[in-house]
C-alpha cells in the first residue's frame, strides 16, 4: 500500500509524541485516527454553525433595518453559543406514534451525510484530510446521503407534515442532481480532471496569453460556458442545501416545519448544523469549481515549496522525540518540536502560503455564503412544480449546452 | 326601485304571502314574509331581470322573545337597490327554508344562525354548528339562554 | 479466539481473500431471492432484485481483484454497466408500480393476480 | 375594616398547594413532594451552581417562542418582532412553527373553549423547559369578554400553568419587551439540575389545578 | 500478540472489511426479511453504502462512488418515493406475509444459500496473486467506455433512453 | 374530538390524506384550521373550520348601552378597528337620528383611510410571509409603525383606537399631527414603489400567484364576496361610491379593479395588486382630506344613557377588508335587542372550499393569504 | 418559446431588482427602537394604565358604572362627601383601556396615565389598588369623624324634627288643638 498522509501521521507524527505508538495494534492506531480526523470536521462544522446562525441572524438584521441579537455577550456573539447549550440541555421528546430506531438514526445520517464530503473538501493546496483522486465526484455523490437521511426523518415521526417535507425534498432532488451535475462535468471536461486540487491548479494556469492570469484565470473567466455553470451549480446549491427560495422541504408558511417538525432538543440542532455544513460545502465546491479555489484575485509571492508540512512536521518531531523519556519528557518533546517547526524557514513559508490559501477560499466561500443569505432574506419560495420546471426545464438545456460548449472549446482550443 | 315598490311587486306577485307595508319612523322598512313562500319569492327576487338580487349581504336571526324572525338583506349590484325581507318563526319550531341555493354565501349565515339561535333550514346541505364547538349545548343567542358552568372540565365562572 | 481470529484473517498474514467475499456475495444473493420469493408487495420483491444485483456486481468485483487479469478494468466496467441496468430497471419498474396502483388501489402484487380484469 | 396592602406577596408554593387541596391525604402527598423537591435543590447547589447558571443563562437568552397569535394581541407580537422593536436583540426572535422547537408559548389573544383543547395540547408538545406568557387581558382573565362572552375561557391559567402575566388591551410593544425581560430573571433563578423533572411537578401542584 | 501498524498495514482493511460485511448482510438481511416495507427500504440504504464500502476495499473507489450517486442518490430515493406514495405510509398496521410462502422461500433460500456456499468453498479458483494492485481509476474506465466497450456503453445509453421513455409513458396522465 | 366537525369520513377515499392546519399553523392568520384532504401534494378539497375566536361579541353587545358596544367593535375586525368603530357609531346614529360635525366626519374619514393602509400594509406582509418572503413582511410593518404612531397620537392606542364615538370622534387633530400624516403621505409613497420592487413584481412571486385561485366575478358575487377580493376579480362596487356615507361622497378617487395583468381576472395576483393600488387611492382621500378639512365641534351632545326608538338599521362601510356593517334592532332600551355583525372576512372565507380544488398545498396558502381574513370577525 | 426566454429574463431581472433593494437597505441604518436604554415617547393622551387622584375623588362611582366590564371596584368609608377611599382598585385582567371610565368622572379624578408596564408573575399583580393605603389611626380618625358628623346629623335632624313637630303641632294645636307624636330619627347608615 502506497503511504499516505495517514500512515505518515501515524508511523512518525504519533511516533515522536509516543513511541509506543509505533507498537500498537493497527486497528487502534487506525480507530484514533479517524476520531482524530472525525473531531476536526465535527468541530470545524459546528465552529461554522455557530458562527454563521449568528452571521445570518445579524445580515438579516441590516437587511431588515433592525439590528438582530446584539445583547448576549459582545455585540451578540454569545447568542449561538447559549442557543446551543439550551438546545443541548432540552428535553428531548420522541413522538409515541414513531418509529423510534429511525427517528433516532435519521439526524445522525444527515449530519454523517453532510460531514463527509469535508474528507475530501480541500482547504488549500495541502490542507486536505484525504486527497483522493475522484474529490468531485466523492463530493457530489455523498450530498445524496443527507437526502435519505431527510426521508428518514420525514417518515420516521409519523407527521404528515414531516412526510410531506421528506418527499418534497426527494422529488426536489431528483430535479437538482441532474443539472448540478452536468454543470460540474462542463468543469471536468475543461481541465481533464475530477481531482479538486489539479481542478484548483488548473485555475492558476496560464490563460488568455497571460503569463501569470490571477483572476482571469479562474474558471469562470475561462469560459463563458463555466460562468453560466457556475450560476446554475450555484443556484442548483441553493436547492441542495434546502436554501430559500428552494426551501420547500421545511416551508413554514405551508408544512409548518416540514421534515424536522416533530423534532427537538440536539436532534434539531443536528440538522441545523448539517444545513450550515452543506452550505459550505456547497459554497467551498462553487469556489474550487468555478473561483478559483485558493488562489488570489491579485497576484502574490510564489512562496510554494516542494516538500510538505508534514513531511518537515515529521522530521523533526522524529529528532526530538527521541530525546524525551517520561511523560514530561514527550510533552517536552512535542512542545519543541512545534517551536523549531514554526521558526523553520522552509515550514515558515509553507505556513504561510498555506494560511495565505486558506484565507482566499474562505474569503470566497464566505462571500457565497453572504449570497445565499442575501437571496433568502429576499426573495420569496418557489412551487415544487416550479421547483422542477426550473431544474429540468431551464437549467437542464442550459447545462446541456455548457457542456457542448466547453467540448467545442477543449477541441478546438485544446 | 325603492323597497316599496319591490314590496308592490310582491304582493302583485305572491298575495298573502307578503305582509303590509310599513314605513318605520326610522331605520330601515322591511318586507314581511310567510315562511312557507320564502324560497319562492327569494328565487323571484333573484331571477326577475327588473329585480335582480343577486347579492346576499347577510342572515340574521333574531329572538323577539315570543318568536325568532329570519332576517335576508338583499342587494343588486347591477340596480344599486335594496331591500329587507323578514320571515317570523316560531319560537318552538323555528323552520324555514334555506336559500343556499341561491346565494351559497347563506350557507354559512345560514349554519351561523342554526348555531346561535337554532334556526332550522330546511334543505341546507350540510347545518351543523359552525361557531361553538360541535358538542356544545343549547343556542346562545336566545334571550333564555344560560352559559353553562363548565364546558369540558374548564369552568366558565 | 484464535480460530474466529484466524477465520477472519485478522491475525492471519494476509488481507482477507476471495472467498470472504464470495460469502457475502452468496448470502446477500440468498436474502434477495428469498425477498423476491417471499414479499407480496411489488416494492418488497424490487428490494429482492436489487439486493440480487449486489451481490452479482460484488461477484464480478471480487474476480476481477483476485483473478488472474490483474491489469484491465473488467471488474468496474461490469459493475457500472450493471449499475446503469439497474438504474433503468428501476424506473420502469416503478412506473410500472405507480400505474399498478393508480389501477388497482394495491401494489400486493396477490391481490392484483386476483383483480386482473 | 384595614387598608389593603399595595400589592400582596408572592404567595410560596406551599401556601398555594394548601389552598388548592382539601384531601389531606393528597396534600401530606403533595407537600413531601416538595419537599424532596427543596431538598434536592439544597443538596446540589454547591456543586452545580456555576453549571445551572450556565444553563440558566442560555435559557433566558435563547426563549424561541412559538408562532402562536389568537387574536388582537398577536398583532402587537408580531410588532414586537419586526423592525422597530426587534425581539431578536434579546435572542428570542427565532419564532418556531413547531412546538418541539419552541421554549415561549406567547397566549397572544382570547382563549375560547374550543381553542383550549389546542393550547393545551401544544403546550405538552413543547418540550421541556417551557414558559408560557399570558399576553393580554382575554388571555389572563377573560378580559373584556368575562362577564358576558359563554365560549370564552376565563384565564388561560385555568388550563396551562403560566409563568408570566402581560396586562393590556393589548399590551405595548414595550410592556412585552419588559415581560420578556421578568421571564428572563425568573428563568435566572431556576434551579434547572437540582430540580430537572420538578417544573412540571411544581406547576401541577401550585399553579392551577388542571382539570 | 496482535502485529503493530508498521508492520501489518492492511489490518485495518481487514478489519473495515469484516465490519462492512457484518453491516451489509445484518442491512440486507432486515431488507430481506422486515414486515415492514419502509423499514426493508432504509435499510437497503446501509446494505447499498456498505456494498460501496467493499468496493472501496476490492480496490474501485470509482465504482464505489457511482454505487452511491446512481444507487443511494438514485434509485434508492426513487424506491422510497414509491413506497411512500403507495404505501399508506402512516398506517402502521402491517399486513403479514403469507406464512406458507415465507416458509417455503426460507427453505429454497437456505437451500441456494448452502449449495452456494459449498461451491464457493469448495472449488479451486484460479487466483492470480493478490499483491498486483489492480488499476481502478478514472481514466482507463473513461478511455476504455469510448474504445473497447464502446458498444455496450452506447446500447447502455439507449437504454437508460428507452427506460426513461417507458416510465414516462406509463406514468403520464390519462385524459379523460 | 377533533374530529368532531371534520367531514364525514365516508366522503373520503382512504389512499389519500386528512391534514388538519391550523388552528395553530403560521399561514392560516390567527386560528383558522383547514381540514385538507390531500393526494400527494394534491389539494382535492378543504373546508375551513372556523369558530376557535368565538368571542361572543354578539351577546355582549345585547348586554350592555350603545356607548359601551364601541370599543367591542374595535376588536372585531382588530387590524381595522377604526373602520370598525365607524361602522358601529354610523348605525346608531342613523337609527338615533345624531348628526354628526363636519370635521368629525373628515376626521373619521382620514382615520379610516390611515386604517385601510395600515391595514393593507400588514396584508402586504402577511402574504409575503405566506409565499415564504420573510422581508417584505418587515418593511410593511416599518410603514405601519408610522401610522400607529399618528394614532397614537390622536386616540391613544396603538391598535384599538376606540376613535369614533357616538356623535363624534374622542379627539381633535393638532397642526403638528396634520404635518406628521403629510409626511407619512410622502414616506409612504416612496416605499410604495420598493414593495413593487421587492415583491409585486417579482417573477417567483408572480408564478406562485397569477391564474391561482382564480374567482370568476359571478362567482364573487354569488358568494357575497366584497372588498378587495371583489373587486380582485372586476366587478366595480365600492361602497365608500355606491352607498356613500360619512361624506365620502365629496372625495375624488378610483376604484382599482382586476385586470388580469399577470393572468386570468381574478387569480391572487388581482386581488393582491387590488390592494396595493388601494393604498394609494387612500393617500389621494387623505391628502383631499387634510386639504379641506373643515373648522368646527368634533362632537355632538349624545346622552350618556342614550335611548334608540324602536326599529331596525343596517348600515354597511367600505372596510379594508369588505363590507362591514351592524344590523341593529332596538327595542327602545338602553341597549340593543339585538346586533348583528357582518364581517367581510366570514363571507369571503366561505368560498375557500369552492376554491381550494385540485390545487398544490402551496396553492392553498397562497389562495388563503389572498383573501385576507381576519379572524376577530369571521367567528366574532 | 418566446414566453419561455421572456419568463426567464423577467425571473433574472425581477431577481436582481429585489436583490439590489435589499442591498441598498444592508447598509441604511436600523430603524430599531434600543428599548430598555432608549425608552419610546408616549404621547400625552396615551391609554395606559389608570391615574387616579383620590384628594379629587368625589366618590360617585360613575367611572364603575360606565365600565363595560366593570374592572373597577370601589370601597368607601362614609358617604358623600365625608367618604374615605379605602380601594379603588382596576383589575386589568378585564380592562379594556376603553376610556369610557374617564368621561363621565365630574372632577376628572381619574384619567388614563402614560404608564405601560404591568406584566407580573402571579394574577394577583394585575389588580392595582389606587387608594392611599391608610393607617389603623387614619382609619379609626375618620370613623370617628364619621360618627360625630352622624351625631351632629342626627342632632340637627332631630332638632329639625323637634321644630318641625312643634311648628306642626303648633298649627296642629292651633287647628285641632291636638298634637300627634314626633317621628323616628332618622337611622343611622354604616359604612358601606
Amino acid at each position: 500500500m502506497e503511504s499516505t498522509a495517514a500512515d505518515i501521521f501515524l508511523q512518525r507524527v504519533l511516533g515522536a509524541i509516543w513511541p509506543g505508538a509505533q507498537t500498537m495494534p493497527a486497528w487502534l492506531g487506525y480507530s484514533v485516527l479517524l476520531l482524530l480526523g472525525a473531531a476536526l470536521i465535527i468541530g470545524w462544522m459546528s465552529l461554522l454553525a455557530l458562527a454563521w446562525t449568528y452571521g445570518e441572524r445579524r445580515i438579516a438584521g441590516l437587511i431588515q433595518v433592525r439590528l438582530g441579537p446584539n445583547r448576549v455577550g459582545p455585540q451578540g456573539i454569545l447568542q449561538p453559543l447559549a442557543d446551543g447549550i439550551k438546545l443541548l440541555v432540552k428535553e428531548d421528546v420522541v413522538p409515541a406514534v414513531a418509529y423510534r430506531f429511525i427517528y433516532t438514526l435519521a439526524p445522525l445520517i444527515v449530519f454523517v451525510g453532510a460531514l463527509l464530503p469535508f474528507i475530501v473538501l480541500p482547504f488549500s493546496e495541502r490542507l486536505v484530510i484525504s486527497n483522493i483522486e475522484l474529490g468531485l465526484y466523492f463530493v457530489l455523490a455523498f450530498e445524496a446521503i443527507e437526502v435519505i437521511g431527510v426521508l428518514m426523518a420525514g417518515w420516521a415521526p409519523g407527521s404528515k407534515w414531516s412526510l410531506y417535507g421528506g418527499m418534497r425534498l426527494a422529488a426536489q432532488m431528483l430535479s437538482y442532481e441532474i443539472p448540478m451535475g452536468l454543470c460540474a462535468l462542463v468543469i471536468i471536461i475543461l481541465t481533464g480532471s475530477v481531482n479538486l486540487g489539479e481542478i484548483v491548479a488548473w485555475q492558476s494556469r496560464d490563460a488568455w496569453f497571460m503569463e501569470h492570469p490571477w483572476i482571469f484565470g479562474w474558471a469562470i473567466f475561462r469560459s463563458p460556458a463555466a460562468l453560466l455553470a457556475f450560476v446554475m451549480f450555484y443556484v442548483g446549491g441553493l436547492a441542495a442545501t434546502k436554501r430559500a427560495p428552494f426551501d420547500l422541504p421545511e416551508a413554514e408558511s405551508e408544512l409548518v416545519a416540514g421534515y424536522h417538525t416533530e423534532y427537538s432538543g440536539m436532534r434539531f440542532a443536528f440538522f441545523f448544523m448539517a444545513e450550515y455544513a452543506s452550505m459550505y460545502v456547497i459554497c467551498a465546491l462553487a469556489t474550487i469549481l468555478f473561483l478559483g479555489g485558493w488562489h488570489a484575485p491579485i497576484p502574490r509571492p510564489e512562496l510554494a515549496a516542494d516538500a510538505s508540512l508534514m513531511e518537515i512536521w515529521s522530521r523533526l518531531a522524529a529528532a526530538h522525540g527521541a530525546a524525551g523519556t517520561g511523560v514530561a519528557g514527550k510533552f517536552g518533546a512535542f512542545g519543541g518540536s512545534l517551536i523549531a517547526l514554526l521558526t523553520d524557514p522552509g515550514a515558515l513559508k509553507i505556513l504561510l502560503h498555506q494560511t495565505f490559501g486558506v484565507v482566499n477560499l474562505l474569503l470566497k466561500t464566505f462571500l457565497l455564503y453572504f449570497v445565499m443569505i442575501w437571496v433568502r432574506w429576499t426573495l420569496p419560495r418557489l412551487r415544487i412544480d416550479q421547483v422542477m420546471y426550473l431544474c429540468l426545464k431551464v437549467f437542464l438545456p442550459f447545462s446541456v449546452a455548457c457542456v457542448v460548449w466547453a467540448l467545442i472549446q477543449v477541441v478546438m482550443l485544446g | 326601485m325603492t323597497p316599496q315598490e319591490i314590496h308592490a311587486r310582491l304582493t302583485e306577485r305572491f298575495g298573502d304571502a307578503i305582509g303590509p307595508w310599513t314605513e318605520p319612523e326610522r331605520g330601515d322598512p322591511h318586507i314581511a314574509v310567510a315562511p312557507g313562500s320564502l324560497h319562492a319569492v327569494c328565487a323571484f327576487l333573484r331571477d326577475d331581470p327588473e329585480l335582480k338580487f343577486d347579492y346576499l349581504q347577510l342572515i340574521s336571526g333574531v329572538d323577539w322573545t315570543d318568536r325568532l324572525s329570519s332576517v335576508y338583506h338583499l342587494m343588486s349590484l347591477s340596480h344599486g337597490h335594496g331591500v329587507v325581507l323578514r320571515v317570523d318563526l316560531e319560537r318552538g319550531n323555528p323552520r324555514v327554508a334555506s336559500v343556499a341555493d341561491l346565494w351559497p354565501t347563506a350557507d354559512w349565515h345560514e349554519r351561523e344562525a342554526w348555531d346561535l339561535l337554532g334556526i332550522v333550514y330546511e334543505g341546507h346541505p350540510g347545518l351543523r354548528r359552525i361557531l361553538l364547538p360541535e358538542d356544545w349545548e343549547g343556542h346562545p343567542l336566545r334571550k333564555d339562554y344560560a352559559a353553562p358552568a363548565a364546558y369540558h372540565g374548564v369552568t366558565n365562572a | 479466539m484464535s480460530g474466529l481470529s484466524a477465520f477472519l484473517a485478522l491475525d492471519g498474514g494476509a488481507p482477507v481473500g476471495l472467498h470472504a467475499y464470495l460469502l457475502v456475495a452468496a448470502l446477500l444473493f440468498a436474502f434477495g431471492l428469498t425477498a423476491c420469493l417471499a414479499r407480496r408487495n411489488a416494492i418488497g420483491i424490487l428490494i429482492g432484485i436489487e439486493l440480487i444485483l449486489n451481490a452479482a456486481i460484488l461477484n464480478f468485483m471480487a474476480f476481477w481483484r483476485f483473478g488472474a487479469s490483474g491489469d484491465d478494468v473488467s471488474g468496474p466496467m461490469f459493475g457500472i454497466f450493471m449499475i446503469i441496468l439497474a438504474a433503468c430497471e428501476a424506473a420502469v419498474a416503478l412506473a410500472v408500480l405507480l400505474n399498478l396502483y393508480f389501477n388497482f388501489g394495491t401494489v400486493e402484487v396477490d391481490d392484483i393476480a386476483q383483480l386482473r380484469r | 375594616m384595614s387598608a389593603n396592602p399595595p400589592a400582596s406577596p408572592p404567595r410560596t408554593a406551599e401556601q398555594m398547594l394548601r389552598e388548592a387541596i382539601t384531601d389531606p391525604r393528597e396534600l401530606t402527598r403533595y407537600l413531601s413532594y416538595l419537599d424532596r423537591i427543596k431538598s434536592e435543590g439544597m443538596g446540589t447547589s454547591v456543586m452545580v451552581a456555576p453549571l445551572e447558571a450556565a444553563i440558566n443563562w442560555a435559557r433566558a437568552n435563547s426563549l424561541w417562542p412559538l408562532t402562536f397569535g389568537l387574536a388582537c394581541c398577536a398583532i402587537e407580537m408580531m410588532a414586537v418582532g419586526a423592525s422597530r422593536f426587534d425581539l431578536d436583540r434579546f435572542g428570542a426572535g427565532a419564532f418556531r412553527p413547531t412546538p418541539r422547537q419552541a421554549d415561549l408559548m406567547i397566549v397572544a389573544g382570547t382563549v375560547t373553549h374550543k381553542m383550549a383543547p389546542r393550547v393545551m395540547r401544544l403546550y405538552e408538545q413543547i418540550p421541556e423547559p417551557k414558559f408560557v406568557m399570558a399576553m393580554g387581558a382575554c388571555t389572563i382573565g377573560g378580559g373584556p369578554y368575562v362577564k358576558h362572552g359563554y365560549h370564552v375561557v376565563k384565564g388561560i391559567d385555568r388550563i396551562v400553568p403560566v409563568d408570566i402575566y402581560v396586562p393590556g388591551c393589548p399590551p405595548r410593544p414595550e410592556a412585552l419587551l419588559d415581560a420578556l425581560f421578568k421571564l428572563q430573571a425568573r428563568i435566572g433563578s431556576d434551579r434547572p439540575l437540582a430540580a430537572r423533572w420538578s417544573k412540571r411537578a411544581e406547576n401541577e401542584l401550585t399553579g392551577s389545578a388542571r382539570p | 500478540m496482535p502485529e503493530t501498524l508498521a508492520a501489518a498495514p492492511w489490518q485495518g482493511a481487514n478489519l473495515s472489511f469484516w465490519l462492512i460485511a457484518a453491516l451489509v448482510l445484518i442491512s440486507g438481511g432486515f431488507a430481506a426479511f422486515t414486515r415492514n416495507i419502509v423499514q426493508a427500504a432504509y435499510s437497503l440504504f446501509f446494505t447499498l453504502v456498505g456494498m460501496a464500502g467493499l468496493y472501496i476495499l476490492l480496490g474501485s473507489p470509482f465504482l464505489a462512488i457511482t454505487q452511491v450517486i446512481i444507487y443511494v442518490g438514485g434509485i434508492l430515493v426513487l424506491l422510497m418515493f414509491g413506497v411512500l406514495l403507495t404505501n399508506r405510509p402512516l398506517e402502521r398496521a402491517r399486513r403479514g406475509q403469507g406464512r406458507l410462502y415465507v416458509v417455503g422461500a426460507v427453505v429454497a433460500a437456505l437451500a441456494l444459500a448452502m449449495v452456494l456456499l459449498r461451491i464457493v468453498f469448495t472449488t479451486e479458483w484460479m487466483t492470480g496473486s493478490a499483491a498486483v494492485e489492480p488499476v481502478g481509476g478514472t481514466r482507463p474506465i473513461g478511455r476504455l467506455l469510448l474504445t473497447e466497450y464502446l458498444l455496450p456503453f452506447e446500447l447502455a445509453g439507449m437504454l437508460l433512453l428507452l427506460g426513461l421513455i417507458g416510465a414516462a409513458y406509463l406514468v403520464r396522465r390519462r385524459e379523460t | 374530538m377533533t374530529l368532531l366537525t371534520a367531514p364525514r369520513p365516508d366522503t373520503l377515499r382512504t389512499e389519500e390524506l386528512l391534514v388538519n392546519m391550523g388552528p395553530q399553523h403560521p399561514s392560516t392568520h390567527g386560528v383558522l384550521r383547514l381540514v385538507v384532504r390531500t393526494d400527494g401534494e394534491i389539494v382535492r378539497e378543504a373546508w375551513p373550520q372556523i369558530g376557535f375566536l368565538h368571542r361572543c361579541f354578539e351577546k355582549v353587545a345585547e348586554s350592555v348601552t350603545y356607548a359601551q358596544v364601541t370599543p367591542y367593535c374595535d376588536r372585531m375586525d382588530y387590524l381595522a378597528s377604526m373602520n370598525n368603530g365607524l361602522a358601529w357609531c354610523l348605525a346608531v346614529e342613523r337609527l338615533g337620528g345624531i348628526e354628526v360635525p363636519e370635521r368629525a366626519a373628515y376626521l373619521r374619514v382620514m382615520m379610516a383611510e390611515l386604517n385601510r393602509i395600515a391595514s393593507h400594509l400588514l396584508a402586504f406582509g402577511t402574504y409575503a410571509l405566506d409565499l415564504g418572503a420573510f422581508t417584505p413582511f418587515l418593511y410593511g410593518f416599518r410603514e405601519r409603525e408610522l401610522i400607529l404612531s399618528i394614532f397614537e397620537k390622536i386616540s391613544g392606542g396603538r391598535l384599538l383606537y376606540h376613535y369614533p364615538r357616538l356623535g363624534g370622534v374622542a379627539r381633535d387633530l393638532t397642526p403638528e399631527l396634520a404635518g406628521e400624516i403629510r409626511a407619512f403621505i410622502a414616506q409612504m409613497r416612496r416605499a410604495w414603489p420598493e414593495y413593487n420592487e421587492l415583491l409585486s413584481e417579482n417573477q417567483i412571486f408572480i408564478k406562485r400567484t397569477a391564474n391561482v385561485g382564480v374567482i370568476p366575478a359571478a362567482m364573487a358575487v354569488a358568494y357575497g364576496l366584497t372588498g378587495p377580493c371583489l373587486r380582485g376579480s372586476g366587478v366595480k362596487f365600492d361602497l365608500r361610491r355606491a352607498k356613500p356615507y360619512s361624506l365620502y361622497e365629496r372625495f375624488d378617487f378610483d376604484i382599482p379593479v382586476g385586470e388580469g395583468i399577470k393572468g386570468e381576472v381574478g387569480d391572487c395576483w388581482d386581488r393582491y395588486w387590488v390592494r396595493m393600488r388601494e393604498i394609494i387611492e387612500s393617500l389621494r382621500i387623505i391628502e383631499q382630506a387634510l386639504d379641506g378639512l373643515p373648522e368646527g365641534e368634533i362632537q355632538t351632545k349624545v346622552s350618556r344613557t342614550l335611548k334608540l326608538p324602536a326599529g331596525e338599521v343596517y348600515v354597511p362601510c367600505e372596510n379594508p377588508r369588505g363590507e362591514s356593517g351592524y344590523y341593529l334592532i332596538s327595542d327602545g332600551k338602553t341597549s340593543p335587542l339585538r346586533v348583528k355583525a357582518r364581517g367581510p372576512s366570514f363571507n369571503n372565507l366561505s368560498i375557500t372550499h369552492a376554491l381550494v380544488r385540485d390545487v398544490l398545498i402551496a396553492d392553498v396558502v397562497a389562495i388563503v393569504g389572498s383573501i385576507d381574513i381576519v379572524l376577530g370577525e369571521v367567528d366574532r | 418559446m418566446k414566453d419561455y426566454f421572456r419568463n426567464l429574463w423577467a425571473g433574472i431581472v425581477t431577481t436582481w431588482v429585489g436583490m439590489r433593494l435589499t442591498l441598498r437597505y444592508l447598509i441604511k441604518p436600523s430603524v430599531t427602537l434600543r428599548y430598555p436604554e432608549e425608552r419610546p415617547v408616549i404621547p400625552a393622551g396615551y391609554r395606559g394604565i389608570h391615574g387616579y387622584d383620590e384628594e379629587k375623588c368625589s366618590v360617585c362611582k360613575s367611572c364603575a358604572a360606565a365600565c363595560p366590564v366593570d374592572c373597577i371596584t370601589i370601597e368607601q368609608l362614609g358617604r358623600g362627601k365625608d367618604a374615605m377611599v379605602m380601594r379603588f382598585e382596576v383589575d386589568y385582567s378585564r380592562c379594556l383601556f376603553c376610556d369610557l371610565c374617564t368621561i363621565p368622572c365630574p372632577t376628572q379624578c381619574i384619567w388614563l396615565s402614560e404608564r405601560y408596564d404591568l406584566a407580573g408573575y402571579t394574577r394577583e399583580e394585575c389588580r392595582i389598588d389606587f387608594a392611599r393605603p391608610k393607617s389603623p389611626e387614619e382609619i379609626a380618625a375618620h370613623e370617628e369623624l364619621l360618627r360625630k358628623k352622624e351625631e351632629e346629623k342626627k342632632a340637627k335632624a332631630a332638632a329639625a324634627a323637634a321644630a318641625k313637630a312643634k311648628k306642626e303641632a303648633e298649627t296642629k294645636a292651633a287647628a285641632e288643638a291636638s298634637a300627634p307624636q314626633a317621628g323616628d330619627a332618622p337611622t343611622r347608615d354604616g359604612a358601606a
